[in-house]
């Protein structure tokens, strides 16, 4: 499904942390949203994924209007999301994290959940095994039964792509998948994520490693603060004088130095 | 582990409820030691200790020797109830006295009538001994009979206009309700009815406005602990000048301390124990009320209060009907003690019948005056 | 890299995670369920206690222990499943006991009234909750207290429907009748330690069914990250009110319990340290299980029966106790002790 | 028109009393983010000490300050034992150790003075004195002074001085202060000292007028705490007006309305308030960052 940004915005205190955005991700794409840090990137994200009400603008999902839905009502149109700051369930096991992603297809009632009733067991036996499977998909099958808290970074940051995934989402917000991960993990992530929009979900992807942006987007939408500088396809943000300006502007220079390193 | 922190929590239950057996009178007693009720838990459980050490040093009760098994139970209900279980299953005790609070008493009560122990309550309120239950007895006067008290003094100085303020602690609350009762039977009526909490600093506002009511003769503080001496504070700043009541609850030289120079000129109804030099030559009470002050002031260096009163009180009822009853069986004693007749204690002089179980009249209260920081009886 | 082991043939390795406790209970499957397995435990834990209590006395403080256990099981779900701090459970606890004690006067038999109460104290967790729920942290918890001083200032205050702040008597129902139908012949002090014992077993039970069903994994996962919960489809507005209301249950039980085995109760049951002393005993056993629950109310309803020796240091051996136990064993004893069992295994 | 006004100093004389005790629970919660529960016990510690002093013939104006000096004795004490070694624990805990060491406090209380109910003479004597048909203790001008003073004191050290601004800097970041210089246990140590002084000034200020005795310290604590909480916590200022409009609110409603219901009163307002307004009157909205 196609995910509509029609002129979002927020502000902060008088200060506009995002300011009339707009863009269009579709199915079975990747779309990439960079800019310098402090853009408004992840604010945009909690925008669109319910986290933040908006004070202007719309967001459609298929050309239906969900601006302002809560959270939980987006993702049962679909959107699914991961963090850029890592929001894991710290006191669970990968598999139990995952599992919890099975929420919206679980059909016990609270009362067969409270007696044990085969039904609620069964449903916890079919949310294993479809948790089990994104795992394997997101290369953490042998760390199923560890403690969230005990792994590393870069493995959570996979842990909340494959929980996002067994939501069953249409839409995934990826915050940032790569961070953390080194030249190996980014190459999975890199192909995960392929596979994903190739399965025909609308995928929208935050991240600093250009190198990454430019090899798996057909679509990428630049911000600087708060604004869209730009957009178009890799070719053509390459070469664009304003991404160009904003990355090696005063706070931009630090910012290209780090994606190149990246 | 959990199986064995039960095990370990049992035994270390067994080793510490194991008491020595050389005593041959058990007595027990539950009292709100610590708690909201310890004002009235305090003075008991010192009296008792000192009472038993007495007793002891004296030979005892026919020669036995008088072992005081003694718990605190704040005043909870519930701590009331398992401690009350302990003392009869684990302590084997012939009588408890005990039940600081209404509470609590109400709550060990059941137990006392399925295993057959007389028990004396030191707790003020009528339902402990109304309707009467065969084992339980109580010393204190009702809060009932204060009321009576209170408002005979009233009509008899030509009011009957009254207003009350009333804490809403247990004491307050039941009080309040004996005196609303009792009001039309004793030719009163109440124009004003306030409450404050147990621990508000500053009652003025209530006060105020029964100070404003229509025709208001007189006003009544059923209430314990500090909110009087607050209350009491509260009137003479607002330089209320009708006739003011407090009742037994504060009945003790503590509380002419906290209220100062404002207690002046109230009246309250209490015991002689507060009038030991002003009581007559041919006064029953006048060789108890001596004696206990004295010993007292001697064991802890402080005079008696009112509520230490009722359980040397329990105690000599108790005494005295296991001398009579020539035998320590709980039964035996439980019919000795109602047998009880003309026994001059502190509180008053107590005659137990099958249909009374505290076994004071109006006589055992006197209506004092406070005057020049003292009490003085007010003539009837 | 292995290849994903399918869960139905593997059982979970005997991890060395600091969650093992938690996790085993939730993801290893057994022939018997988690929540049967801990029934049985529970049971065998009051029949052991039947067997080596020497007397009534005994049976009394166990009595006290079981239910406690069942309200601080409340406890756990709300504060150790969903993070909820609530100083007012209390409050609920008291409900039940008062409908249970009320009720009967008015013709009620014992049984209905109680489940009266508890049903009141559901309705009104599900109406407040909403609005309550909605805060967090210490804002959560003076509003949770605050709820708790109302219900508490009703049960004192309205003398003519619950007996004022002296309490009341609560007459009906005696459990040595049940045992009687039955043919058994016990004093009532052993009649309400099996119904309690009873009940508690069964509470627990369903608390850790809960914990490994579909919606006990929202409500942990609540607990952990608000959003992340959220961004999956899970109502936590919803899941938060669901655990209030359970949680309510759960006290209300235990209080109608107290009551008819008390026979007597007044507003202190749902006063402040009432609800203070739930939250203690939780978080002293370990607020994340059902056996935190059991040991915390063992060692607080236990504590105060050993320490009458030390009568005049009550007071400052249980605070000193709280304290040191917070420091020393963050998480709570059992957690705190399987930890040191896990590390020793390994 | 005389009663009102009546009300109005009785709700602000005991308003003053609740915002003393929040303006110190304000003061613990910016520099370590803990509410303390504790705080009740401070007021008793204060109250009892002057009372066991000036009963021990100390004249008041030696008392009163030996009193603030134990109370700050014993914040400190509390801070360095309890919850120093507590950092960082999760807020259901912190609220149980400050729970446990008020009920610590209060047995040490019992055994180091006594369960009697203890008063002095007010300062500047017991006469009343007459304001337009409302009659007020010179007592209460002291609590009222006390509590103006004490927050005057409390906005100008954390804004004005460099130790008060290190204790706001290390409540908001404890590793970023450290990192510029500020030495964040000294500001720990000094905001507990500081808090139960200010705790134990309420209850030297209180004795006269409320009495103390070795127990109030819970109910102290539970309306100080509901104070803190209408204000906004973190806030001298809606300490201040928490306080005193709990006070306010108790009077009115016992002049008004029912004096059975006036303590419910307070807490009915309390939850209105946060329901409309979750983060308190004066406190800062927080957005969380994800």
């Amino acid at each position: 499904m196609s995910l509509d940004i029609d002129g979002i915005g927020i502000a902060f205190g008088g200060i506009k942390a995002v300011d009339d955005v707009s863009f269009t991700a579709h199915p079975g794409e990747v779309t990439s949203i960079i800019g310098p840090n402090g853009a408004g990137k992840t604010t945009l994200f909690n925008l669109v994924s319910g986290v933040y009400r908006a004070s202007s603008g719309r967001v459609r999902i298929e050309g239906q209007d969900v601006t302002g839905l809560a959270a939980h009502d987006l993702a049962r149109r679909g959107m699914a999301r991961t963090f850029q700051n890592l929001q894991v369930f710290p006191q669970m096991t990968a598999l139990d994290n995952v599992m919890t992603g099975c929420h919206m297809q679980e059909r016990s009632n609270l009362l067969s959940d409270l007696l044990g009733l085969p039904g609620a067991r069964r449903e916890t036996e079919r949310s294993r095994a479809s948790a089990m499977a994104a795992l394997e998909r997101a290369g953490l099958a042998d760390l199923a039964h560890r403690p969230a808290s005990e792994m590393s970074y870069g493995q959570l940051k996979r842990l909340e792509i494959a929980r996002a995934l067994v939501t069953g989402c249409t839409i995934l917000l990826l915050d940032e998948p790569a961070a953390g991960c080194n030249a190996v993990e980014t190459r999975e992530v890199d192909d995960l994520i392929h596979a994903i929009a190739d399965e025909g979900k609308t995928v929208v992807l935050i991240e600093h490693d250009m190198r990454m942006v430019m090899r798996i987007s057909s679509h990428i939408v630049v911000l600087d603060q708060g604004r869209k500088i730009a957009e178009g396809g890799p070719q053509e943000i390459r070469t664009n004088p304003h991404v160009i300006a904003a990355y090696l502007g005063a706070h931009g220079a630090a910012e290209a130095e780090a994606a190149a390193h990246a | 582990m959990t199986r064995q922190a039960v095990a370990a929590g049992v035994s270390a239950l067994a080793l510490l409820t194991a008491a020595p057996a050389l005593a041959e009178i058990k007595i027990g007693a539950s009292l709100a030691v610590t708690g909201p009720a310890a004002f009235l838990g305090d003075p008991e459980a010192k009296t008792l200790e000192m009472l038993v050490e007495e007793l002891n040093a004296n030979g005892g009760i026919n020669g036995e020797e008088v072992e005081l098994i003694l718990y605190d139970d704040g005043a909870d209900p519930n701590k009331a109830r398992t401690f009350a279980t302990r003392l009869i299953e684990e302590d084997e005790v012939v009588a408890v006295i005990g039940g600081s609070s209404t509470g609590a008493t109400m709550a060990m009560a059941p137990l006392f009538a399925d295993y057959e122990i007389p028990f004396i309550s030191l707790a003020g309120a009528v339902v402990i001994i109304d309707p009467v239950q065969e084992f339980v007895f109580k010393t204190p006067h009702t809060d009932r009979m204060a009321c009576e008290k209170i408002f005979a003094d009233i009509t008899s100085r030509g009011m009957t206009k009254v207003g009350l303020i009333s804490g809403t602690d247990g004491f307050g609350a039941s009080m309040r309700e004996q005196c609303l009762d009792v009001a039309p039977a004793s030719g009163v009526e109440i124009v004003a009815d306030e409450s404050y909490g147990g621990s508000d600093s500053d009652m003025t506002p209530q006060l105020t406005n029964i100070a404003a009511t229509e025709g208001i003769e007189a006003v009544v503080n059923p209430g314990f602990g500090q909110g009087p001496a607050v209350v009491t504070r509260n009137y003479a700043q607002l330089g209320i000048d009708l006739p003011f009541y407090q009742s037994h609850g504060v009945a003790s030289d503590e509380f002419i301390k906290l209220a100062g120079d404002a207690a002046n000129g109230l009246r309250l109804p209490a015991t002689p124990l507060l009038i030991p030099d002003q009581l007559a030559e041919d006064d029953p009470q006048r060789q108890p009320v001596q004696d206990y002050i004295a010993a007292y002031e001697a064991a802890h260096g402080e005079k008696p209060s009112t509520f230490g009163g009722y359980a040397y009180d329990a105690f000599h009822l108790l005494v005295n009907a296991i001398e009579r009853a020539g035998s320590t069986d709980p039964v035996e004693i439980r019919d000795a003690l109602e047998a009880t007749e003309g026994h001059a204690g502190v509180t008053g002089v107590y005659s137990f019948t099958p249909e009374d179980h505290m076994g004071l009249d109006l006589s055992a209260f006197r209506i004092l005056e406070i005057k020049d920081g003292g009490w003085t009886p007010v003539e009837e | 890299m292995m290849a994903g082991q399918r869960p139905t043939t593997s059982a979970a390795p005997a991890d060395t995670g600091r969650h093992a406790y938690l996790q085993n209970k939730v993801t290893r499957r057994r022939a018997i369920g988690p929540g049967l397995r801990t029934f049985l435990i529970f049971a065998v834990l009051v029949g052991l206690g039947a067997l080596i209590f020497p007397s009534s006395y005994f049976y009394r403080v166990g009595t006290l222990v079981w239910i406690n256990t069942l309200a601080v099981t409340g406890i756990v779900v709300l504060l150790g499943y969903v993070g909820l701090v609530s100083l007012g459970h209390a409050g609920f606890f008291a409900i039940g006991a008062y409908a249970t004690a009320i009720l009967p006067n008015y013709g009620v038999p014992s049984p209905l009234a109680m489940l009266s109460g508890v049903l009141l104290a559901g309705l009104l967790a599900l109406v407040v909750g909403r609005p309550i729920l909605k805060l967090s942290g210490y804002y959560l918890a003076i509003a949770t207290l605050g709820l708790g001083m109302l219900i508490w200032m009703v049960l004192s205050k309205e003398a003519w429907l619950t007996g004022g702040p002296d309490g009341m008597t609560v007459s009906g129902m005696n459990a040595r009748n049940l045992f009687k139908m039955v043919g058994l012949n016990l004093k009532s002090a052993e009649a309400w330690y099996w119904v309690a014992g009873f009940t508690a077993a069964i509470g627990a039970a369903i608390a850790v069914n809960l914990a490994g069903s579909p919606s006990g994994r929202s409500l942990r996962a609540i607990h952990d990250s608000d959003v992340a919960a959220r961004s999956l489809g899970i109502d936590v507005a919803r899941a938060k009110s669901r655990a209030f209301v359970i949680s309510a249950l759960y006290a209300a039980v235990a209080g109608g319990l107290l009551a008819l085995a008390n026979g007597y109760i007044t507003p202190e049951t749902g006063g402040f340290m009432h609800s203070v002393e739930m939250v203690t005993m939780a978080v002293l056993g370990g607020a994340t299980s059902v056996f935190g629950a059991l040991v915390g109310a063992l060692i607080l309803t236990a504590l105060p029966q050993v320490l009458t020796v030390f009568a005049d240091y009550e007071h400052m051996l249980l605070g000193g106790i709280m304290v040191v136990t917070m420091i020393a064993m963050r998480r709570g004893l059992v957690p705190f002790i399987a930890d040191l069992w896990t590390r020793r295994k390994s | 028109m005389s009663e009102l006004l009546q009300f109005l100093v009785s709700g602000i004389t005991v308003g003053a009393i609740y915002a003393a005790i929040a303006l110190g629970f304000t003061l613990i919660y910016n520099a370590s983010g803990v509410v303390n529960f504790a705080q009740g016990e401070f007021v008793v510690i204060g109250g009892m000490t002057a009372a066991a002093l000036i009963g021990a013939g100390v004249p008041v104006w030696i008392a009163a300050p030996l009193a603030v000096i134990a109370g700050m004795l014993v914040g400190v004490l509390l801070y360095r034992l309890a919850i120093r070694p507590a950092r960082e624990a999760p807020l259901v805990s912190l609220i149980i150790i400050t729970i446990g060491a008020s009920i610590f406090l209060r047995g040490a209380m019992q055994a180091v003075f006594d369960k009697q109910i203890h008063r002095y003479d007010g300062f500047s004597g017991d006469a009343p004195l007459r304001v337009g048909g409302a009659t007020i203790l010179p007592q209460s001008l002291w609590i009222i002074g006390g509590s103006i003073a004490v927050f005057a004191f409390l906005a100008w050290f954390l804004n004005r001085t460099r130790a008060g601004r290190g204790i706001r800097a290390t409540a908001s970041n404890r590793m970023a202060a450290a990192l510029v210089g500020i030495n964040t246990g000294r500001a720990m140590n000094l905001s507990f000292a500081l808090s139960a002084a200010i705790g134990a000034l309420a209850g030297v200020l209180a004795t006269p007028v409320t009495f103390t005795s070795y127990d109030v310290g819970v109910l102290m604590a539970l309306k100080g705490f509901s104070a803190t909480m209408l204000g906004g916590v973190g806030s001298p200022l809606g300490a201040l007006a928490g306080g005193l409009l709990i006070g306010l609110i108790e009077a009115m409603t016992a002049g008004y309305i029912s004096s059975d219901y006036k303590d419910a009163s307070a807490f009915v307002v309390i939850l209105l308030v946060l329901f409309l307004r979750p983060q308190g009157l004066f406190g800062a909205r927080i957005t969380e960052r994800v």
